[in-house]
């Protein structure tokens, strides 16, 4: 076999694993989608937002500094000490669930029964909102994450592989940060999975989908429940935002993964947990394929940023209600 | 209370159909129509005009085009950005001419090079051309609904603004990517290019953006616009009644695509003069003016404008008063004013779903009842 | 659909007089009795208006959503298609031609066809009920009804054994009759369809007829639906009514530029003689509503310029401000009434042109703009540039809310056999309780027992085939008897109408006693539905009072003070006690009054039950039968007039299905405080016989 | 008034059915199903020129379904719909709207967004021929034929008696004056056949009196051959020419109310469920 196939299958590989990350944030939309048929575009920023607050903790950023600076005319920026990685999640993440209570509060609350277009645009000011907000409290500039795990070729499966192609082949590069970051998002889909299909809260969740009624009658209030899954949400956000954050640095380019899940949704379904799933990959691997193959030497490359929706569009047009999604029945 | 509607009686179904069936409603309009024309071109100012004055005009045109679409057909699409830069790019191709390729005798391709047309029937092919893509990318609308639909449309917007980046011929092989507008007259006054007098610029837009809007309120009031607000309504009723979906939706998204296409040209040739499209047309655009259509008001011709304002006044008011007044770092004013336009937004979406116009509407109901409460 | 004001039972009352001594404007007595011969009948004035104000709008309709409009010359075009229509059906002269349907267009053609024809028209209320239609049919013997719709064809075929003479049936709205047989009946557009037609031929005759006609013709017969008996058809001549119309409008200067909404019924005198004669002598546009539910909505629309409404209508329309006023703000409410106060005594003054204080005028000018054209224009009333009332009592404060708001309304008095018009309020001299003074041509004569005498051009032929009541309304001399009791007011010389003659009398002391009178102004309070009071040939006046239910139980609410029954909210002391309050206030009133000062109360009770129709104590339109309710209750009559203070009394009701029961009460009588008046009989006498009769041609 | 207004109608449009035989529509050997449910089982029917033509049945009994078949929403899996004659061919509900067939839903499907007027003009949409440029000039052509259509709804309005809430919002109506703007939108388009989905459900007596005078007075005035579906039995026997009643859906009678009535399988099957 000639190196370009080994080179076509690591490319493969790569889209495997960006495409559990897809999944990742993917599920964050399909949760909050299924119990509260809000259409979450702030999902990306809250993954920016977490990612920001992780780094801030971690080195001991004073909130709010340029702020507090151009008010007061102070120069203030550090406490100077720095948080173990380990605390830094766990209070980002309760900063996460904190956001997610504030966000049921003060606008869901309000918007209950509307049409969800409306809903749509809540979220979008959501984005701004959040998008604005975490820039002045952690400053708008591009900031390294290290959550310690190594970064670069990973050369023992590069040894390993090295070769499997000819001489000219040198093995699969593998980021080690991708590989981490794929077992990662690979437990917490695992886990989101079976929190969903088998607790009490889990199956609440699902009720909800279907009818609020059944919702209330499992014994959970809905607002109860919207809360969860918009903490659930802020997870995902924050583990995606720190895998992405600490591969590419932490910075407003982050927040557009969560367009990379829109069309990961639509291919799944916006309310299918396993169509996100299959979805991201089929997504990753489609778009670095197509990239690799047509993309790159035909079309000038940077095909990633539309191919993605392309295909979820032409495959829409076929099977509108998409890949889990049980077929539509119009009734009169 | 200023209305004074009793012995306002209508013997023709024409005097009861118009626009402005209370006389001092048609009275107001004409007068705003008066100053637009002949008392604003003589106070306007460079800053005035940049700032404000042309954004708004050129927003509104877009705002109006995503409300015939999502507001009146209820085909939501986050594809805008897109379309205006469909707009703008075959609005400057026209304007700088370039070679097209007919059939000779011998059946081989002749070469002609198509002369620069002039700047105003560039803006209206920008338009045609958009609406033809756009009529393109609404064809999956016939069998994707909703959020479906919405995220679709992403498609166009992210493949359009991508193809602009790669196709050289596009931006005719400029070294920055950009295009530039480059100086065109109408009636021998400068509408685009580097020196353009206040007036001429905002007559110009004004003259779309009026024309436009009259357009956009016939359309919608007759059996189009009808067969448009049924598909929104409900769907399958609405075809059942006899309605054709197909026709009824690509004619929606040609019609809008149109209009955001003239915006797109407008905004690129008279007040931006030269653009890339990644931060000219990119995804915040598209969100910008679904914005305006969503605060204005769905469905409401008057909505898109009072969205427009909305939202071109409201970061302008922000940095004057942040950075103006303040005085603080200009990056933080801009973090603020996400914050606070992302504020705004939730709190309008609460307090009145249905846009200023909705609002507008109330308030002249008032009007008319007091001195009664309702 | 609103009451019709009876002209002939007219319940006014007559209020304390503004003591302003202005001297008084005798009426233009321009004697004119006849019109030019050339106008003499309908027809002729129709003609001329064809030509006069060709173009001009004569008829609108909403209907389908916008005012179809005719212009006279359309309108005369369509009443000659009718009338060779009609005549192509064998219309003959002095054939009667019954009207049935809500005001419509072409039912004002109608008449006029039918006058062209020599026909005489009979319009009929169109929700009188089967055994009503059937007598008014029979009586008049009508060949011809034009009816609205399928329901009135219903009631006709309904009454058919009793109507043979009924020969053809004309209908307006065709929907629901196609199955019907045809023989008799006609689509009313179709008819004018062979009208047109056959003109040639028949334009003739109809040219013939029209000529032959003369002012003396009936130009109509209207039946006044009687409290006592079958009704009477009152004949009208061309003569009268054009002669009524030619000097009101004269009156009130109105032309054909005015505008009017005709939505009274048109069996009634005062749709006929305002939508038909007096719009079709000054030529001005008669609109009709959509229907009975948009009625206000139309006025609104159309701005009409002289309007005609019975007292509930400005009572209702008070009532519904007053609600939709009721949660506005304080602020609001704040400007609201204190526009309205200033209002009060500017307004009126304005309308009068009285003189007025820069200030005022310049406050006024703020309230106009702010509170008062805004609320005109939300009731429609804004561009009223003449407006009558009358029929019934109106309440003072109802009338002057209205002046005060800039309406120039007025009342007049008059009565189906007068055309309407016998007085009426000049501009600039309105008074809430008087009905002005005698219109152009009429003259008024007050006889020795009060009752109201009138001679007028406008005054009916005869009623139709009932000579013995015609002579005994009508003196040789041609005074005709009105049946009420009133007065020429010393102080500005306006009629006032106290009563219905017969009920007028005298207290065992001598002086005049008029039950209405007090009746009225009690009833003027909300929490008091029904009052009778008693006193003739007695020492003092006493009454009963009908709590309204709908007002106390709001009060008892308000005040939590629990209650089962309507008996027993009558029977609470506070109730009891307020109702006193107002008797009080009322007494205080009358006692100013030069010539009733004695019928103040000395003693009530609050009736254990309401007077009811189905006891016979009140009629269906809601008037007491004072004679059944006086020999039901007369021991409680007799319990108040002894002194006693309590009743033990057991009455007889009959309930709504039916069934009759009877119901026990123990009844408390209570005393009121009067005012004492130092006057003497004989003054009253005095003025009595000083009336005279005023307004006289000299 | 109601009484009075259908005393005569039902004989006579009983009579014109009697003269008038031809079938609008043949449907032969339907049968629909969903999956593995059969909804319709073999049934056939016909509907004749200017009659009332009911389909009655409890709930479940595919009532809804036969009139989707009907209308053309479904397409039955077997058997021949004919209409005037000549075999239909599946086609788009909008075309068979074009064909002349109207309806009503049973929950109503009025365009909430739009006025009582509004809602009716569309179902004039069929009969708008301007083109796009004509309607965004309005002035001319696309006013004329505004005019021309409003014309034409302003008699409907007037025919139902709806003026009062011409231009309210349908949202703001009540359920019988909704059931009445909808039967209106139908009306406008002066349909060849006038299909029902329960026009009746869910009415207060009064309402159901006035809705089914205003079904005998359209079957009158326009001669419109009606078909309805209804369960309340009752109502539909005063104001149908024909009866098909279904069960579990199959045909298990068809015929005039009185015969419909006295057939011991429709007495057993429908009459043995309680009627809801």
């Amino acid at each position: 076999m000639s190196a370009d196939v080994y080179y076509g299958i690591e490319v493969v590989l790569n889209g495997l694993m960006t495409g559990v990350m897809y999944s990742l944030v993917a599920l964050g939309f399909v949760l909050i989608f299924k119990a509260s048929g809000v259409f979450n575009y702030a999902q990306g920023v809250m993954a920016l937002f977490a990612a920001q607050s992780l780094v801030g903790l971690q080195t001991g950023q004073i909130p709010f500094s340029h702020l507090i600076n151009a008010v007061f005319g102070l120069e203030v920026h550090h406490f100077g000490w720095t948080l173990p990685t380990v605390v830094a999640i766990a209070l980002s993440l309760c900063l996460m669930v904190l956001f997610a209570l504030l966000v049921e509060r003060l606008v869901l609350k309000h918007l209950v029964n509307q049409e969800p277009i409306i809903l749509f645009m809540a979220t979008i000011g959501l984005a701004y909102f959040l998008e604005g907000f975490g820039q002045l409290m952690w400053g708008a500039e591009i900031k390294r994450l290290d959550i310690g795990i190594p970064q670069g070729g990973n050369l023992w499966i590069e040894n390993a592989t090295a070769g499997l192609g000819g001489e000219d082949f040198f093995g699969f590069y593998i980021d080690t940060l991708d590989l981490y970051a794929a077992l990662i998002a690979i437990l917490l889909v695992t886990a989101l999975v079976l929190f969903s299909q088998y607790t009490r809260t889990g199956r609440a969740l699902r009720a909800v989908a279907d009818d609020h009624q059944a919702a209330l009658s499992v014994g959970i209030s809905l607002r109860t429940i919207w809360v969860i899954v918009w903490s659930i949400a802020g997870f995902v956000a924050l583990v995606a935002g720190a895998m992405w954050g600490a591969k590419s640095g932490v910075q407003f380019s982050l927040s557009l993964i969560a367009l990379k899940a829109l069309p990961v949704l639509m291919l799944g379904g916006f309310t299918s947990i396993p169509g996100a799933v299959v979805g991201g990959l089929i997504i990753g691997v489609g778009e670095k394929l197509f990239e690799f193959l047509i993309g790159a030497p035909f079309l000038g490359g940077a095909t990633e940023n539309w191919f993605a929706y392309m295909l979820a569009l032409v495959f829409l047009v076929f099977r509108p209600q998409g890949l889990f999604g049980e077929k539509i029945i119009e009734r009169v | 209370m200023f209305y004074r509607d009793v012995g306002e009686f209508k013997t023709s179904y024409r005097s009861d159909g118009q626009t402005f069936p209370i006389a001092l409603d048609r009275h107001a309009y004409h007068a705003m129509l008066g100053i637009a024309f002949l008392v604003v071109p003589f106070l306007l100012n460079d800053y005035w005009v940049k700032a404000i004055v042309l954004p708004f005009l050129i927003y509104s045109i877009a705002a109006l085009g995503l409300n015939i679409l999502t507001g009146y057909c209820g085909q939501v699409s986050l594809g805008s950005g897109g379309f205006m830069a469909v707009g703008a790019y075959s609005c400057y191709k026209f304007m700088t001419g370039f070679d097209i390729y007919l059939p000779g005798e011998a059946g081989e391709w002749v070469r002609h090079a198509l002369p620069p047309i002039n700047v105003f029937f560039s803006v209206l092919l920008g338009g045609i051309m958009t609406a033809l893509v756009g009529i393109l990318f609404g064809l999956p609308s016939l069998r994707i609904k909703g959020f479906y639909l919405a995220v679709a449309t992403l498609a166009a917007q992210f493949f359009l603004v991508w193809l602009f980046n790669t196709w050289e011929w596009s931006f005719n092989y400029s070294a920055s990517g950009q295009i530039t507008a480059p100086e065109r007259a109408v009636f021998g006054v400068n509408v685009t290019g580097p020196d353009t007098s206040a007036w001429a610029t905002y007559l110009f837009c004004l003259v779309f953006a009026l024309v436009l809007a009259l357009v956009a309120r016939n359309l919608t009031r007759g059996h189009l616009g009808r067969s448009w607000m049924a598909i929104r309504d409900m769907d399958i009723a609405a075809e059942i009644i006899g309605v054709n979906p197909l026709k009824a939706k690509l004619t929606a998204f040609g019609i809008s695509s149109f209009y955001i296409g003239i915006s797109g040209a407008l905004l690129f040739a008279v007040y931006l003069g030269a653009a890339e499209v990644g931060e000219a047309f990119g995804i915040q655009k598209s969100f910008l003016v679904l914005f305006m259509v969503i605060i204005g008001g769905l469905g409401s011709v008057l909505g898109s404008f009072l969205g427009a304002a909305f939202m071109v006044l409201l970061p302008v008011a922000l940095k004057n008063l942040l950075v103006g007044q303040l005085g603080w770092a200009t990056d933080i004013a801009a973090h603020l004013e996400f914050v606070i336009v992302g504020a705004l937004i939730i709190g309008f979406l609460i307090l009145e779903p249905h846009g200023l116009a909705r609002l507008w509407r109330t308030i002249k109901q008032k009007l008319r009842v007091w001195p009664f409460p309702h | 659909m609103m009451i019709v004001p009876q002209w002939n039972v007219s319940d006014r009352t007559s209020i304390p007089a503004r003591d302003d001594q202005r001297p008084r404007r005798t009426p233009a007595l321009t004697s004119i009795t006849t019109v030019p011969p050339e106008l003499g009948t309908f027809p002729r004035v129709v003609q001329r208006n064809a030509t006069r104000f060709a173009e001009r709008p004569a008829y609108r309709e909403k209907a389908f959503g916008i005012w179809q409009s005719w212009t006279w010359t359309q309108a005369h075009e369509q009443i000659r298609a009718l009338a060779a229509g009609l005549l192509d059906l064998g219309l003959m002269p002095g054939d009667a031609v019954a009207i049935i349907g809500r005001n419509r267009p072409p039912f004002y053609w109608t008449v006029v066809a039918a006058q062209y024809c020599g026909a005489i028209p009979v319009p009929v209320y169109q929700d009188a009920n089967a055994d009503e239609a059937a007598y008014v049919m029979e009586h008049c013997g009508a060949r011809f009804a034009v009816v609205d719709d399928q329901e009135q064809v219903d009631k006709l075929l309904e009454i058919a054994e009793r109507t043979p003479q009924l020969e053809h049936i004309l209908y307006l709205d065709a929907r629901g009759l196609r199955t019907y047989d045809h023989r008799r009946l006609h689509e009313l557009a179709s008819v004018q369809r062979c009208g047109r037609e056959r003109l040639a031929e028949l334009g003739a005759e109809l040219e013939r007829r029209s000529a032959a006609a003369s002012g003396t013709d009936a130009a109509v017969v209207l039946y006044t639906s009687g409290t006592t008996g079958r009704p009477k058809g009152v004949v009208l001549s061309h003569d009268n009514v054009l002669v009524t119309a030619m000097n009101s409008c004269a009156f009130d200067a109105l032309d054909e530029r005015e505008s009017i909404l005709a939505y009274l019924p048109m069996a009634w005198v005062g749709d006929f003689v305002f939508s038909m004669a007096q719009a079709t002598w000054a030529g001005f546009c008669v609109n009709c509503p959509e229907n009975a539910g948009t009625m206000h909505a139309d006025l609104r629309e159309i701005g009409a310029t002289y309007f005609f409404a019975p007292p509930r209508f400005f009572e209702g329309l008070l009532t519904s401000i007053r609600i939709r006023m009721e949660d506005a703000s304080a602020a609001r409410r704040w400007l609201f009434d204190g526009a309205l106060r200033r209002a009060r005594t500017t307004g009126p003054a304005l309308l009068e042109g009285r003189p007025v204080g820069w200030t005022d005028r310049l406050l006024h000018r703020i309230d106009h703009a702010l509170i008062l054209a805004p609320l005109l224009n939300a009731t429609g009333l804004s561009s009223v540039r003449v407006g009558y009332t009358a029929g019934e009592a109106i309440g003072p404060e109802i009338f002057d809310f209205y002046r005060a708001l800039g309406i120039n309304l007025k009342q007049l008095y008059g009565q189906t056999e007068a055309c309407v018009f016998l007085t009426q309020q000049p501009d600039g001299q309105v008074h809430p309780d008087t009905v002005g003074v005698p219109c152009t041509g009429v003259e008024i004569r007050i006889d020795a027992d009060g009752e109201v005498h009138y001679r007028s051009p406008g005054a009916f032929r005869e009623y139709y085939k009932n000579p013995e009541a015609t002579a005994g309304t009508r003196d040789s001399e041609g005074w005709v008897a009105t049946g009420d009791a009133g007065f020429f007011d010393s102080g500005n010389g306006h009629l006032r109408i106290i009563d219905r003659a017969k009920d007028v009398g005298t207290l065992a002391n001598g002086h005049l006693f008029a039950p209405k009178f007090v009746e009225n102004k009690l009833k003027f309070y909300p929490d008091i539905l029904e009052a009778v009071v008693f006193g003739r040939d007695r020492a003092f006046c006493t009454a009963f009072v009908n709590i309204d239910l709908s007002a106390v139980g709001n009060w008892a609410e308000r005040n939590n003070i629990a209650y089962a029954s309507y008996q027993e909210l009558a029977a609470h002391p506070k109730v009891c006690a307020s109702i006193g309050e107002h008797i009080e206030q009322v007494n205080r009133s009358v006692a100013e009054d030069e010539r009733l000062f004695d019928c103040q109360i000395r003693r009530f009770l609050v009736l254990h039950k309401e007077l009811d129709p189905d006891d016979g104590e009140i009629t269906r339109t809601g008037k007491v039968r004072r004679r059944i309710v006086e020999d039901k209750y007369g021991t409680l009559i007799e319990a108040l007039h002894d002194g006693s203070t309590t009743l033990d009394v057991e009455t007889e009701v009959t309930y709504e299905d039916g069934r009759r029961g009877t119901i026990r009460a123990v009844l408390a009588l209570h005393d009121v405080a009067t005012v004492e008046v130092a006057q003497v009989a004989s003054d009253t006498a005095r003025q009595r016989s000083g009336a005279g009769t005023r307004g006289e041609p000299a | 008034m109601s009484a009075q207004a259908q005393a005569p109608a039902p004989s006579a449009s009983a009579s014109e059915a009697a003269v008038a035989q031809v079938p609008v529509m043949e449907l032969i050997g339907i049968t629909l199903r969903f999956g593995g449910v059969t909804a319709i089982k073999d049934i056939s029917f016909d509907i004749r020129e200017g009659e009332v033509r009911a389909i009655i049945g409890p709930n479940g009994a595919g009532k809804s379904s036969m009139l989707n078949v009907i209308s053309g929403f479904y397409h039955p899996q077997e058997g021949e719909i004919r209409y005037r004659g000549e075999l239909r061919a599946s086609m788009k509900p909008y075309e068979i709207a074009r064909l002349g067939v109207a309806r009503t839903f049973q929950n109503i499907a009025l365009f909430k967004g739009m006025s009582t007027l509004d809602n009716i003009m569309t179902g004039r949409l069929t009969h708008m021929r301007s083109g796009l440029f004509a309607q965004a000039i309005w002035k001319g052509a696309a006013e004329r034929e505004e005019i021309a259509q409003r014309e034409r709804a302003e008699r409907i309005i007037d025919f139902l008696e709806i003026q009062s809430i011409r231009k309210a919002p349908v949202g703001s109506l009540s359920y019988g004056m909704q059931k009445r703007v909808e039967l209106g939108r139908a009306l406008v388009s002066e349909p060849s056949l006038l299909l029902l989905d329960e026009p009746m459900a869910g009415m207060n007596v009064e309402e159901k009196e006035d809705m089914s005078r205003f079904i005998l007075d359209v079957n009158e005035e326009f001669g419109t051959t009606i078909a309805l579906i209804e369960h309340d039995m009752g109502v539909v026997m005063d104001i149908s020419d024909r009866v098909v009643v279904m069960d579990y859906g199959a045909k298990i009678g068809d015929g005039t109310p009185d015969e419909v009535r006295n057939d011991q399988a429709v007495i057993d099957a429908y009459l043995g469920v309680a009627h809801d």
